[in-house]
């Protein structure tokens, strides 16, 4: 049962503060209002896994995992291979996390993630096809969050999409009903790169990229996330509080711009 | 199983169950048809029919989750085994809890909460049959069954979603265009304070179809939001004993 | 694990009245102690379940709704389709219903309804069977209660006899192993109409369909299901107190009876 | 995996156990047999073996399960995996869960719950090998363990099943007879006090049928209740100090 | 996750005097510090699981049941049978059990009751291999602990043992795809028979088999699996205390010659 | 899937990974690596990649679990989905659990918890890539996670595991000689008091064999101790404005 959650820890006067300096168009780690911190993607970390990268976003630090399976198709896409996005708020990457099964916003976290990239079309599923109907590659996405600094959207997804193109698929066939592996491998049929960009509204002001104290004291959360074409392909608003209008189709004009950069630096960490 | 069809819209620019791009399914509203929950609402929208119940401001379970200077708003969306072509399986899925934090927060805007203080107000969204657009008449029905249970609110929520079906932006998807369509874009906003409380999408838009799907959503939320008046007037009437319909019925007038 | 329930809220001034009425034959809404509220079924309120009903009983609400899929059957009556009943109090229904999985009064209601239909045979299970050991229909019927005044059995038993009377299922039949689709659809094979009916013990008064606030005062529940030869298939006592030989007795001879009117008036509704 | 077997009486009128249809299994009982719990009992019927631990009255937790004017009753029903012919999945079952609620039903009446306010009094009972009519045996057991845990009790609840095989009322009904019969009736009582703490139904009886068995049930009951308070003698000897049986063990005497 | 125990609820007083005695190489219930309790296996107490045995050791009981079930075999092992071995502390067995899923102590004890039995070889599982990667013979040890006064491990594998070496497993073959059981039965394929022993620290001093009063006292518990050829083959430490590297090597030692006359013992009852 | 490889030591003596049977692989220690948590450490062994986190001394939820005199101290051991050669589903195993069980175990003798009482101090160990060894693994960086928290400690818990492979002992066994091989032996001790903290086995070892094993292992552990007090030398150092390494990295010194 979703919930509205407990107020932010974060004292009252900082959050003036905060609010303060968006009002002006400034933040509280200098940042002006559509400026991103600093990204680090390394890939290939997780050597047992298909595909790997761990992602800093400032001081957020996220590890993603692509394992590679055979299993049945869903009933109906029989030609079809699947994707799976599950997404875990460790409890060592903030006190205020906890452990058992996924909540609410781990769970729209990895939908968020997985948003992004089936209606981009990231990964043309129908390349990962085995035997039509009885076996295909499904391809599971795991996010692990390590250290939470804010902007866990955007983080996981780039992290998603720099493990999915270094990915790497066992190329096979099937002879007499059974699965033979060449020992060879291949990238992943990666058509499409969607990058994300997440706003939060404080006070009047958007900005881009929100810290945790930032997001503590925001109203809303708008992500959009952007394909190679510049086209929308997700949105998610997030928070108790609402959006004008004109906020709306000015953070998707926002959000075409700066996916562009972001985009750029995702493809050059993952060649 | 259901099959993809081979097209959503004819060559005449009718979809599959005969409307127009632009055109929205009818909706009919009731309000207060339960009798034990605080407030309740049903609606029908083409195949959707949901239903919503109220409880609260009430006592709060457990202690610890009391807020001393609000109410709690809880929200579950739900949807029964049956709603679906095929069954669900009776245990939470990942989607039913997305939902659930999706509408409670397109909500909140609207409920004033520090009127309750140290309560809880649940709302229970119980989706008996789906066919697209289920989170949108969900919004729509539970903003009905909190007036009708007295909640103080700013304005209701009103909601739609809009889209893409081969390449033209349409108006409120059923089931199947929002599964073989190119975009779905579930919109709520308060439409007398012009606020958008919920913007979710899904698919391919370029960022003037984004505004054209937006603009028909904003539209279509305003329509509804005089349906929503209308149910509740409806709603008044009997309890002032203006009128006096059949009580309890799932059938909205 | 099952626990003494907490006492009902109900004033005790008011359950003094309500026992003192019906120490002289007497109930709050004005009935007689051997009469049922009023019923109204409703059928194929959900179009997208292969049946449904919708039944009130007083201020009681009621849906059901019957699918039915293609499953394995039970190793042990390869032969047979699958009946699985399942009741939800959904939270709406009453303040007191919880969320979550069903607790022991969900768990007793699907098994009280399931007991009604399996016992007396009311579904022909072997023309479920498509291919023996592999493939039959399995049949979900799923209670869902909407508004609480007491009686669930009786309501939710209703609903599930009238909804299996509506239901279709498509024909089918195995073409090289296979499944094929006629399009057409038949009643399912109903072979019996099996009605309970429910008494509760106020005092040293048996009456019939207790509503809720006769629930909260009733120290026993009986509930007795007869089928359409005026055959008892299936009984439940319920609730912390006792009966005495001959109310079980009398009980069974009124159930006999009252189940015949109940029956035709389900029956007319599902026809 | 069991097959069904051709007939279950035959010719002579004997079923496949050896019983007459009107014939009970022998019943072995055994009062207090495990150390940790404050009260224990043991059952053998035929091939059913059922284990019985009271705990209480003690403390309850959480605190607000808490009556203020008599005891919280709680029963859990256990099947062990190794129980039935098919091993059972550990997890609770749907069976079990509404068996423990109508073994409590069966046991609340007997139990004088307000001599023990604000306490809980725990029944737990473990079937350890099944074979039909388990929850009757298990209410045997569980009415000695609660008086060998000194609860005050108004009566001993007594328990057996009957039902119908072949056309035949039967008493007593083992597993495959319930499988492959017409019909099983559990029944329990309070003997001295002549009142129905637990009746359930599953089959087919005719009214007079039903009228035979349940007296055969009541009958069987009575005798039942002879067991148990021979049981409950021995127990008494033993902790008085006239015998000395081995304690401890699973067989009864 | 795992937490510091709550305090066991003996009194200070006879823990200090439990502490005292075991200074003194002395025991509350008059036993040397490596004496074990009474040892009682009887076996076919359960007549419908395939073997089965109940042990006593002083006053703690255990019943186990074994059972077989055809299933598929692991992936990586498709010529052996697969061995599941499940431990519950029924709550009948002490006023601190909890219902529920198994907690940590159940799963600590069922792994290293099969930690014994697998790691020893106790059953050459090939044997149980019925048709390679497909149906094998699934091995079910549960393990029902019914009153607790100490040493579970000890008691739990001792049963565990006596069942299997009790278990018998119907003949079968494959015809034309399908089981074909010839009616007789033989015992399962057992090639070892390990036999643990634990020691409990007190103070300085090591014990074997301690109760429960002397579980709540120790420091540190160690158990020491030894195998027919007197080699070790499972060792797990338990509690908050720590051992001394002496400790460790004399309890090996111990161990190895104590198996022998337990091991005896079993047989002894299986046969 | 893995297949058993033919020989896991060669005609030469070497191991698949090319160490002689008495060699453990380099092991990479990083203290103070992540923000949130109050300590935290990073150790890479071979493939093993172990981040652990501390949260504590701080107040405990819910209240009935404190400990009036003492810290409580939780401990849970997990392993990412990724981290396996196949997937790990994400539900906690009975291995988990077991492990979670044994790390705090061996770390408890370490900590001084009657420092802290009526509070808890929480372990998190998340295993991102596995390859044998990894609850000892898991215990040499949890013991720097808890400094790195300062958190009062007697000494330092080192750990490693040796085990036997083609009947040979070796150190330090990696998955496929876990796997595979004839005995796996994972040991903790406080090493500058002598004192064994954790000591598990699984396999076949005679009592020779088991000397030489533990001898192996103690030895292991006194080596490791020493690269545990360097990676805190080189933490303080950053601290103290000594030196100013990249922070954060998941690549060690």
């Amino acid at each position: 049962m979703s919930m509205t959650p407990q107020a932010a820890p974060t004292a009252k006067i900082e959050q003036e503060w905060i609010r303060d300096l968006a009002s002006k168009n400034r933040r509280i780690d200098g940042r002006a209002p559509s400026d991103y911190r600093e990204i680090t993607i390394e890939t290939g970390t997780i050597e047992k896994a298909n595909g790997s990268a761990r992602v800093t976003l400032g001081k957020t630090k996220i590890l993603v995992g692509v394992k590679l399976e055979l299993g049945a198709p869903f009933p109906d896409t029989p030609n079809e291979g699947v994707l799976t996005v599950n997404a875990e708020l460790t409890p060592i990457a903030h006190s205020s996390f906890e452990l058992g099964p996924p909540g609410e916003n781990a769970i729209e976290l990895a939908r968020v993630v997985d948003r992004n990239l089936r209606e981009s079309k990231a990964i043309d599923l129908k390349e990962l096809c085995i035997e039509p109907g009885k076996r295909v590659f499904i391809v599971f996405v795991d996010v692990y969050v390590l250290d939470h600094d804010g902007n866990l959207v955007d983080a996981s997804t780039y992290g998603a999409l720099a493990a999915l193109l270094k990915c790497r698929m066992p190329e096979c066939e099937i002879r007499d009903g059974e699965i033979v592996y060449s020992g060879s491998f291949r990238p992943l049929p990666m058509r499409n790169y969607p990058v994300p960009v997440t706003f939060a509204k404080i006070g009047r002001t958007l900005i881009v990229d929100p810290c945790l104290k930032e997001e503590e004291v925001m109203s809303t959360r708008l992500t959009i996330g952007v394909d190679k074409e510049d086209c929308v392909c997700a949105m998610q608003k997030g928070g108790m509080g609402t959006l004008e209008v004109h906020e709306v189709t000015a953070a998707v004009e926002a959000a075409i711009l700066k996916s562009g950069e972001i985009r750029k630096l995702i493809m050059e960490a993952a060649c | 199983m259901q099959k993809a069809p081979e097209r959503l819209i004819d060559e005449n620019g009718f979809r599959l169950d005969g409307r127009r791009p632009e055109e929205f399914r009818p909706i009919k509203l009731q309000v207060g048809i339960l009798d034990n929950p605080d407030g309740s609402a049903f609606i029908e929208q083409g195949k959707n029919k949901i239903i919503v119940g109220v409880y609260g401001p009430r006592e709060i379970h457990p202690k610890h989750m009391v807020l001393p200077d609000r109410a709690v708003i809880r929200c579950r969306y739900r949807m029964a085994p049956f709603s679906t072509e095929e069954r669900k399986n009776p245990a939470p899925s990942r989607r039913e809890i997305e939902i659930s934090k999706v509408i409670r927060e397109a909500l909140e805007p609207a409920v004033m909460p520090e009127y309750y203080p140290r309560t809880v107000i649940d709302i229970f969204v119980e989706a008996l049959q789906c066919d697209g657009g289920t989170r949108c008449a969900g919004i729509v029905a539970a903003s009905l069954a909190l007036a009708d249970a007295g909640i103080s609110m700013r304005e209701l929520v009103s909601a739609c979603s809009v889209g893409k079906v081969e390449g033209q932006i349409v108006a409120d998807l059923f089931d199947l265009e929002d599964k073989y369509g190119e975009a779905d874009m579930p919109v709520a906003i308060m439409p007398n304070l012009n606020k958008v409380t919920l913007i979710q999408m899904d698919g391919k838009l370029s960022r003037d179809e984004f505004e054209r799907a937006f603009e028909m959503a904003l539209d279509g939320c305003r329509k509804i939001r005089n349906l929503q008046a209308e149910a509740l007037k409806r709603r008044c009437e009997v309890l002032t004993g203006t009128e006096m319909p059949e009580k309890g019925s799932l059938e909205a007038h």
